[in-house]
């Protein structure tokens, strides 16, 4: 791991993006296919349906040292599975909110609708949450110190 | 109340003779009066340790998974707040409604024995309730208190007084309703900055000792096997090795009783080191309000809960945290 | 423990410039479970296929990952060569190191130090996938076409030939759509009604297709293969199956002050009315909000003069609920609204018309039998302007940033069809560009500038404004370099078109994708033009995208195709990735089975052995594999994570989350 | 300088041998090539793969092996499924030797020795089978009735037929429950059997296999006349420490890692119906 | 013996900080636990019962054994064991104390757990005597003398002085890195101090508990009692009773992912827990009645038949206090010890 502190290197959050295949996996792609380009702390973990992303994920990742956790579906009324972004949205509206309570920096969490056709949103957005994650540092209040220590 | 408890043995006797019922669930002395126990009782012989006092704050519906497998039908005996825990585990077919006798009984708020004892009592040999004080005697002496000081803490911010499901009903007396705003401590914490926040959580947190008495306890903690105890889930353990475990036991916890969880306030009212727990359920309970209109679970025995259904037109995740301005 | 074998492709140059894939290939070796790791050129083609087919066998391999392009790209490719291999196909997982990584990045060092996180994540998944086996369903032998136009009249009858049922569900009172507007077609000017009613009437006398108009589609359950449709059967007034078509209802109408929504409101119509001559079904509709009757309660001689007593003014909407095995969509398009194009003075002048305004004009069975005239005064005009591209290839948010790609061709017939007619008419027209691609399309532009003398302008037109009666364009001649104005009798828009509107409702009732300009998406642009990313469900016509005739049949005949394809197969091999409940764990609670939105979730009594001889009863749990679709909703439900996603675990996920934190 | 007694060694596959379609027995040294460590037979030890668990195992190999120790594993479990994966090379770690072995310098010097197993049973009596082979001349006659589900499911076949039966004063009966082709021993299961082979009461018998068998088996062996202070059998219970600190193992006041898991069944009898 | 002025306490806190590390009950977010001490902490030595017995000093919650680096197939084992610093252990009461004679037993018995002898070996305890015992408490049916606790120092607090009192080398070496604090004397206030709470320790009203049936000759009849069923109706099956007590010594080890390897640890763990004794072919004890009385026949027979008679269970009324359903060993000792008077 870096250390932010010393500044010997700039700080590169790691940073956790659940996709779903249909729209948001596609609009990645498309964002590739258009060569947009978003910084390459940004891993992309493919799951069917946003409402696959059970919420024991995103603390596994904050767990294992991610800064950003973010989750990509369809727009609302686009599901691929008619219904499962709705569930989606209810969901991480309620752990987000949660996590903030618990003191968990807000803009650690983020969920964005990237529809197939949206690279560039894709693009802006991955973009736009590294720079916000960056300037917010290193997770510190919700992860696992044993992980990170192993190195 | 020793009307009520009265009452409460004449009625369970007489299920029990007629046969109409082949167990009471109800409570059992202890060795003071201020420690009695959850019970079933089988014949009218052991109702002669039946007691209904101030300090039967323990929601008994959880035990109605368990009980109500046995043959027959269950009475029980429930306040108005575990009706609502009732509900809900009919509702999630964890409880058979055909099987179970539910007689409401009256409740004027619950005693907490270690907020007597933190008013500086100590060698409590008893206690006993009259209208709003509360004598307590000890071997150092006797000592009256207001009761409102030494209610359980989920009795403070009681839900109302109305049973939401019952058969028959023992109420002598009339239930005043506390005025207490139920979310006023979410909100303070709300107020906070996110670093007082964490700061809170942190130290409070820190307390606990992962004994799992608040899911044991939790009506809607009802899973077979909790993802906790099962070692392919992945987040299985059994004490708190790191701080990040605090917090995952704690936020998993929430959020798999969210939309369930009936604010019975069983977990506070069991922790050993008394972490706020039901302010991290009450906090969903209050976005769920606050987000999607609102929603007491347990209410009925029917229907979704708000995490499974939805509205086209919902809030946004985005939309959170608008209008916070921190 | 897996024998893991890792390809990692060179795509070209597109992985390798930017990712050292001899780097990753190595790197990855080290890898617990790692056995082989090879790197190649093109990992897709023949030759890479079978290096992947020898290093299975060869290595004993039991899973494999490529890094290569994106899964959406070539998974299927790679499941396949695995198969053949004697992998089952799900032991096979792709790093997408192309699109998420290569094609992203420049630094070589970065991208490459990304690709191995990216394979690492892949084979921590691939460690946990288990071989699957696909289930089967039956497959329904009967397609629905939504729409009957010319795209959804193509397709059933492509399909209905082939011997399997359609039903054509179309919302006005008659199919024939917006091709039944038009006046002649080009490039072969051969007149639209003459090749579209013979098809009408085949639809209508083909044993195989049920025609259902004037309705609409409500819900749609069910998946490939077996679709479970509602149909709203709109209330007519008049009995289908007693109504003769000898439109004296018509005649004896009190109320003829309808706008005739065929002729695109230009005359009138009475409020019970037959669309047009050749409609099919041949039957009147009451128009409710018009009839007298149905207004006040008085009136009624539609009824009175019926001779088959077909008029039934209480009719109610009905519902039918049908079966289908495949879905066709060809909801067609419309012109867009000119509300944000005030400088066309299309709102304030009559004579300022769209160009499926001026069809309505030039057809004979149209508001003026044919004649051209201008519809403010029924005047000959004699100088008519032509606008291109009203509100295409807008990039100023006012109109559509897409090319029509019809107006063009159009634009030409109607100039040239003008000038053979009424030779003394003087005709010009506005044009950004002149696009014509297409069999003998060129051809067809040159001859109406070169031989018809059509004015062609290389221009925009900044304002239409009227002096006496006369419209004056203003406008820039950029050839000349110069600001003209036109003094015109008659203005024809080109207007742009878009998706027919009831196309979003359609879209999410099939969980079909639409795009930002309400066109469907189809699943891939080249090679699957014609699916939707919705299994079983077939994209046809203009709500795909802005095309022609001949465009529009061929891609309907392509979707018939595919139909016939899809419903010749009795079974259909149905998703593997499937949930999946442990029914030691599950408890019974339901709440998986309230977020299913495909009703794939029941619940049984079984009965469970204790120890020590004992036994209890439980409720628990059943997925239909036939009908879960593997979104995954149900696992998030499930508090005890008794719910789990074949392919999509929840320890893969957190596996692959492990994996990518690890850097 | 006491001994860490919870801190494992490094051991490495050497050899897998797949006995039936659900055991492999497993060759384990120390990376330098030696055996870990001493043990006596009935011994375990407990084998470890790194984030996945830790599970005991009796050492199946006799302690008359200088070069190397062998653990017979049934896959059953999470940890035991991937140790099956694993091929020689292979990595795992190793802590024991822990419990009290079979009293093969005590009471069973000298004595006729019964053993009888069943499936996987065989496992911890191979050690005490082969220990008495190699010092054979401590003991009398040694019978051993051995059955299984059917002939797959034998574990040490070839020992038993190459070895075993070619044995001065020494007897080997082996079963299996159902008829198979191919199979010309005996048929039946192991408790029935023993009753017809009318055995000596006087031996010695130790008894290892599945709780039903073994409930039957001695159920037999007392009708035919045995004692239980001279019938042994070992426990298996859910086991941590390996040091009978934990708890896991407490059945009454024994804990079956420390104390066991070798008892006589007369020991059992004191001890509450619970193991 | 010496006195200190209680207002001088954390000179004396401050001045053993120094050298040692300090472990004393502390008030954190409402809860009085042991801590490590320090400047502007809260400590309450008033407080009769922590929440969490002093036993997490040397067996604490949770513990880091040994970390496995994974490289290909080659595995290294590590140990993780830091140098244990020498500290004291401040405030014990008579009960906590024998709970840790009641723990030595197990754990440094041969085979010796190495990672306890190493805390043990590291701490002083300074033990305090109770002076005001509640309803909760029974220590004096163990023979406890709450008064006068062992420990290698014992002290006694009233409203004015904590009394000193070394006992035994360890405590002794102790007693001179603070002796400059110290004054002499206390001898009088003590005693006077020992008798007043000896009276209202014969006055408690489970003083008289009767523990004569718990012997192990009766072990099998007790086990079969068919009592357990209706003491452990009301049984959550948590933790609380075991993490509580000052006994109770069951732990798990499990395995960690980190980064580069694997941590091995090894936490508290509970009888009272359903997957206690599960293992891959089964649970030997698969109802809740079969772990609370498992839980309550090793500390009333198992322990004391194989410890000479030593209960192993202290009096200290913690699960008595803490119990979510108010079960606890006395409901226990009163039911089942009744038994022969019938």
């Amino acid at each position: 791991m870096q250390d932010v502190t010393t500044g010997n290197k700039e700080f590169k959050p790691n940073i956790v993006a659940f996709c779903c295949n249909w729209c948001s996996y596609a609009g990645a792609d498309l964002a590739g296919s258009s060569r947009l380009t978003y910084p390459a702390n940004v891993k992309i973990i493919r799951v069917p349906c946003s409402c696959r992303v059970n919420p024991m994920f995103v603390l596994k990742a904050f767990q294992q040292g991610a800064d950003g956790v973010i989750l990509c579906g369809c727009h609302p009324g686009d599901c691929h599975y008619v219904t499962g972004n709705y569930y989606t949205r209810r969901r991480m509206a309620l752990l987000f909110s949660f996590l903030n309570y618990m003191g968990i920096e807000k803009e650690r969490t983020r969920v964005e609708w990237v529809s197939a056709a949206e690279g560039a949103k894709f693009s802006a957005v991955m973009n736009d949450f590294v720079k916000t994650v960056t300037e917010l540092g290193e997770n510190k209040r919700l992860t696992d110190l044993r992980v990170k220590e192993g190195k | 109340m020793r009307d009520v408890e009265q009452k409460m043995i004449e009625r369970a006797a007489a299920l029990l003779q007629n046969g109409e019922v082949a167990r009471v669930v109800g409570w059992k002395k202890g060795e003071f009066y201020f420690d009695p126990a959850p019970a079933v009782f089988e014949t009218v012989d052991e109702l002669k340790d039946f007691v209904y006092n101030g300090f039967c704050g323990a929601n008994l519906s959880k035990y109605l998974i368990k009980v109500s497998k046995n043959e027959g039908k269950t009475a029980i005996f429930m306040k108005p707040c575990d009706s609502y825990s009732f509900n809900q585990l009919v509702k999630e077919h964890r409880v058979d409604r055909e099987k179970i006798y539910v007689i409401a009984v009256e409740c004027q708020g619950k005693l907490d024995i270690e907020k007597i004892k933190a008013n500086g009592v100590t060698a409590v040999t008893n206690v006993e309730e009259n209208g709003d004080k509360v004598t307590v005697s000890s071997l150092y002496g006797e000592t009256v208190l207001d009761k409102a000081d030494v209610m359980l803490g989920k009795c403070l911010t009681c839900k109302g007084k109305t049973h939401q499901a019952k058969d028959e009903d023992i109420i002598l007396h009339e239930m005043p309703a506390p005025a207490n705003n139920r979310f006023d401590e979410v909100a303070k914490l709300e107020a906070m900055t996110e670093d007082e926040r964490f700061a809170f959580w942190k130290e409070q947190l820190q307390k606990c000792i992962r004994c799992n008495a608040c899911r044991n306890v939790c009506p809607a903690c009802s899973c077979l096997k909790c993802v906790f105890d099962n070692p392919s889930s992945g987040v299985a353990a059994k004490a708190n090795d790191d701080r990040f475990e605090e917090q995952l036991f704690h936020v998993i916890r929430a959020f798999h009783v969210s939309g369930r969880c009936t604010d019975c306030g069983e977990c506070s009212r069991v922790c050993p080191q008394n972490i706020p727990l039901h302010l991290l359920n009450r906090k969903f309970i209050k976005d769920i309000d606050g987000f999607y209109g609102e929603y007491q679970a347990g209410e009925t025995a029917e229907g979704k809960t708000p995490l499974t259904s939805y509205k086209e037109e919902d809030l946004e995740v985005s939309d959170v945290f608008k209008g916070e301005g921190k | 423990m897996q024998r893991i074998g890792v390809f990692i492709c060179w795509c070209g140059s597109n992985i390798a410039a930017t990712v050292d894939v001899k780097k990753v290939a190595e790197t990855i070796k080290a890898e617990p479970g790692v056995v082989y790791s090879e790197n190649y050129q093109y990992m897709c083609s023949e030759n890479g296929q079978q290096l992947i087919k020898n290093a299975i066998k060869e290595h004993n391999l039991t899973a494999i990952v490529v890094g290569a392009c994106s899964p959406r790209m070539h998974e299927a490719t790679f499941r396949k060569a695995a198969e053949a291999a004697g992998l089952n196909p799900y032991m096979v997982e792709i790093a997408n190191i192309r699109e998420h990584c290569s094609w992203i990045h420049k630094d070589m060092d970065e991208a490459t130090e990304k690709a191995v996180v990216l394979v690492r994540t892949a084979i921590a998944k691939v460690k946990l996938n288990a071989p699957l086996m696909s289930g089967e369903s039956p497959v329904v032998k009967r397609a629905l076409v939504i729409g009957g136009g010319i795209a959804g009249i193509q397709a059933a009858l492509d399909i209905a030939d082939a011997g399997f049922e359609v039903d054509i569900v179309e919302k006005n009172a008659t199919i024939g759509g917006r091709m039944a507007q038009l006046d002649k077609t080009f490039p072969t000017l051969d007149c639209s009604a003459c090749i579209l009613t013979p098809k009408m009437v085949d639809c209508a006398q083909h044993e195989k297709i049920d025609i259902l108009s004037y309705s609409e589609v409500e819900e749609v359950k069910g998946f490939v293969g077996n679709f479970n449709v509602k149909i709203r059967r709109k209330a007519r007034y008049v009995d289908e199956t007693k109504c003769t078509g000898c439109k004296i209802c018509m005649e004896k109408c009190p109320s003829k002050k309808g706008l005739n929504d065929f002729n695109m409101g230009l005359n009138t119509r009475p409020a019970i009315y037959i669309p047009f001559a050749q409609a099919i079904p041949n039957v009147a509709v009451i128009d409710p909000e018009q009839c007298i009757k149905m207004k006040t309660g008085k009136c009624g001689i539609c009824q009175k003069f019926c001779g088959v007593g077909a008029i039934d003014y209480t009719q109610k909407d009905e519902f039918i609920d049908r079966q289908y095995g495949a879905i066709v969509v060809a909801t067609g398009f419309k012109p867009i609204a000119l509300d944000n194009f005030n400088e066309y003075g299309y709102a304030d002048n009559k004579d300022v018309i769209t160009s499926l305004e001026l069809e309505r004009l030039m057809n004979a069975a149209g508001p003026s039998d044919g004649v051209l005239v201008r519809p403010s005064d029924g005047k000959h005009p004699k100088v008519i302007t032509f606008i291109q591209c009203v509100g295409s290839r807008d990039t100023s948010g006012c109109g559509k940033p897409y090319c029509s790609k019809i107006c063009c061709m159009y634009t030409a017939k109607h100039a040239m069809l003008i000038r053979e007619k009424y030779p003394d008419t003087e005709v010009h027209v506005f044009y950004i560009d002149v696009r014509t691609p297409g069999k003998n399309y060129d051809e067809f532009y040159r001859r109406a500038a070169e031989q018809y003398g059509v004015d062609y302008i290389k221009g925009m037109v900044g304002k239409v404004y009227n002096v006496n009666g006369k419209l004056m364009v203003q406008g820039s001649n950029l050839i000349d370099n110069e600001q003209i104005t036109i003094e015109s009798d008659l203005v024809v828009l080109a207007t742009a078109i878009e998706p027919e509107p009831s196309v979003r409702k359609i879209a999410t009732l099939l969980t079909a994708s639409i795009d930002t300009n309400n066109f469907l998406t189809e699943s891939h642009a080249k090679l699957r033009p014609v699916e939707s990313p919705t299994a079983g469900v077939y994209l046809a016509g203009v709500c795909q995208g802005p095309k022609d005739i001949p465009e529009t049949v061929s891609q309907a005949s392509a979707c018939a195709a595919k139909v016939i394809g899809l419903l010749v197969k009795d079974k259909l091999k149905t998703n593997a990735c499937v949930a999946t409940p442990d029914e030691m764990m599950c408890n019974g609670c339901s709440q998986c089975a309230n977020v299913c939105a495909y009703g794939a979730i029941t619940y049984v009594e079984k009965e469970f052995r204790l120890g020590g001889g004992k036994t209890e009863v439980r409720r628990v749990v059943s997925v239909n594999p036939a009908v879960c679709q593997g979104c995954g909703a149900c696992t998030v439900t499930c508090p005890s994570g008794a719910m789990d996603l074949k392919g999509f675990s929840s320890k893969q996920i957190m596996s692959e989350v492990e994996a990518i934190c690890k850097m | 300088m006491i001994e860490e007694n919870l801190i494992p060694k490094v051991g490495v596959i050497t050899n897998v041998r797949k006995d039936t379609p659900d055991v492999k027995t497993f060759r384990v040294v120390g990376t330098d090539g030696k055996k870990l460590f001493k043990h006596m037979p009935g011994q375990c030890a407990m084998v470890s793969v790194p984030g996945v668990g830790e599970c005991m195992f009796s050492i199946t190999s006799s302690p008359t092996n200088e070069e190397y120790m062998e653990f017979s594993i049934k896959k059953c479990g999470c940890v035991t499924e991937v140790i099956h994966s694993m091929e020689e090379g292979s990595q795992v770690t190793v802590r024991g030797p822990y419990g009290r072995n079979f009293p093969v310098e005590e009471d069973f010097k000298g004595k006729d020795l019964l053993f009888i197993a069943g499936g996987i049973g065989l496992a911890p009596l191979r050690s005490v089978i082969n220990y008495v082979r190699h010092y054979r001349n401590n003991y009398g006659k040694v019978v051993v009735v051995y059955g299984a589900r059917s002939a797959d499911d034998l574990v040490d076949f070839e020992e038993i037929k190459t070895e075993w039966k070619n044995e001065p004063n020494f007897e080997v009966y082996l079963t299996i429950d159902r008829p198979q082709e191919g199979w010309n021993d005996h048929v039946g299961f192991v408790p029935s059997y023993v009753k017809e082979l009318g055995l000596d009461p006087n031996m010695t018998a130790v008894l290892c296999g599945p709780p039903i068998m073994i409930k039957f088996t001695l159920a037999g062996l007392l009708e035919l006349g045995f004692d239980k202070s001279r019938v042994y059998t070992t426990l298996e219970l859910r086991m941590k420490c390996g040091i009978g600190k934990c708890g896991r193992c407490n059945v009454g006041d024994k804990f079956v890692c420390k104390d066991g898991p070798v008892f006589r069944m007369d020991q059992l009898d004191e001890l509450p119906d619970e193991y | 013996m010496f006195k200190i002025r209680k207002e001088n306490l954390n000179d004396l806190y401050a001045k053993i900080s120094e050298s040692m590390g300090l472990y004393i009950p502390i008030k954190k977010a409402g809860e009085v636990n042991y801590h490590v001490w320090g400047e502007g902490k809260e400590v309450s030595l008033e407080t009769l019962k922590t929440v969490r017995s002093p036993k997490d000093a040397f067996f604490p919650q949770t513990e880091n054994m040994m970390k496995f680096k994974t490289e290909g197939k080659n595995i290294d084992i590590i140990d993780v064991r830091d140098e244990k610093r020498p500290f004291v252990l401040f405030g014990v009461k008579a009960c906590d104390y024998k709970a840790i004679e009641v723990l030595d037993k197990v754990f440094l018995m041969d085979p010796v757990d190495t990672y306890y002898k190493a805390r043990r070996d590291a701490i002083t305890i300074v033990t305090l005597a109770c002076s005001k015992p509640e309803e909760s408490c029974f220590c004096s049916v163990f023979g406890i003398d709450a008064t006068a606790p062992c420990g290698d120092v014992t002290a006694w607090l009233d409203e004015n002085y904590l009394y000193w009192q070394a006992n035994t080398q360890k405590g002794e070496e102790l007693t001179g890195k603070v002796s400059a604090l110290f004054e002499k004397g206390g001898e009088e206030e003590v005693k006077s101090q020992q008798e007043q709470t000896k009276t209202i320790l014969a006055k408690l009203p489970f003083a008289t508990l009767d523990l004569s049936r718990f012997k192990p000759e009766n072990l099998n009849e007790l086990f079969n009692a068919p009592e357990w069923e209706s003491l452990s109706e009301a049984c959550l099956g948590c933790g609380t009773c075991t993490f509580v007590c000052p006994t109770c010594q069951c732990f798990d080890i499990r395995d960690f992912k980190t980064r580069d390897g694997v941590l091995r640890y090894r936490c508290w763990d509970s009888c009272m827990y359903s997957d206690f004794t599960l293992m891959a072919h089964g649970n030997s004890r698969t109802t809740q009645m079969q772990r609370y009385r498992q839980r309550f026949m090793h500390k009333l027979v198992y322990y004391p038949s194989q410890n000479d008679g030593l209960y192993s269970c202290v009096g200290c009324g913690r699960c008595v206090n803490k119990c979510p359903q108010r079960l606890n060993i006395v409901k226990v000792i009163n039911t089942l010890g009744g038994k022969k008077n019938d």
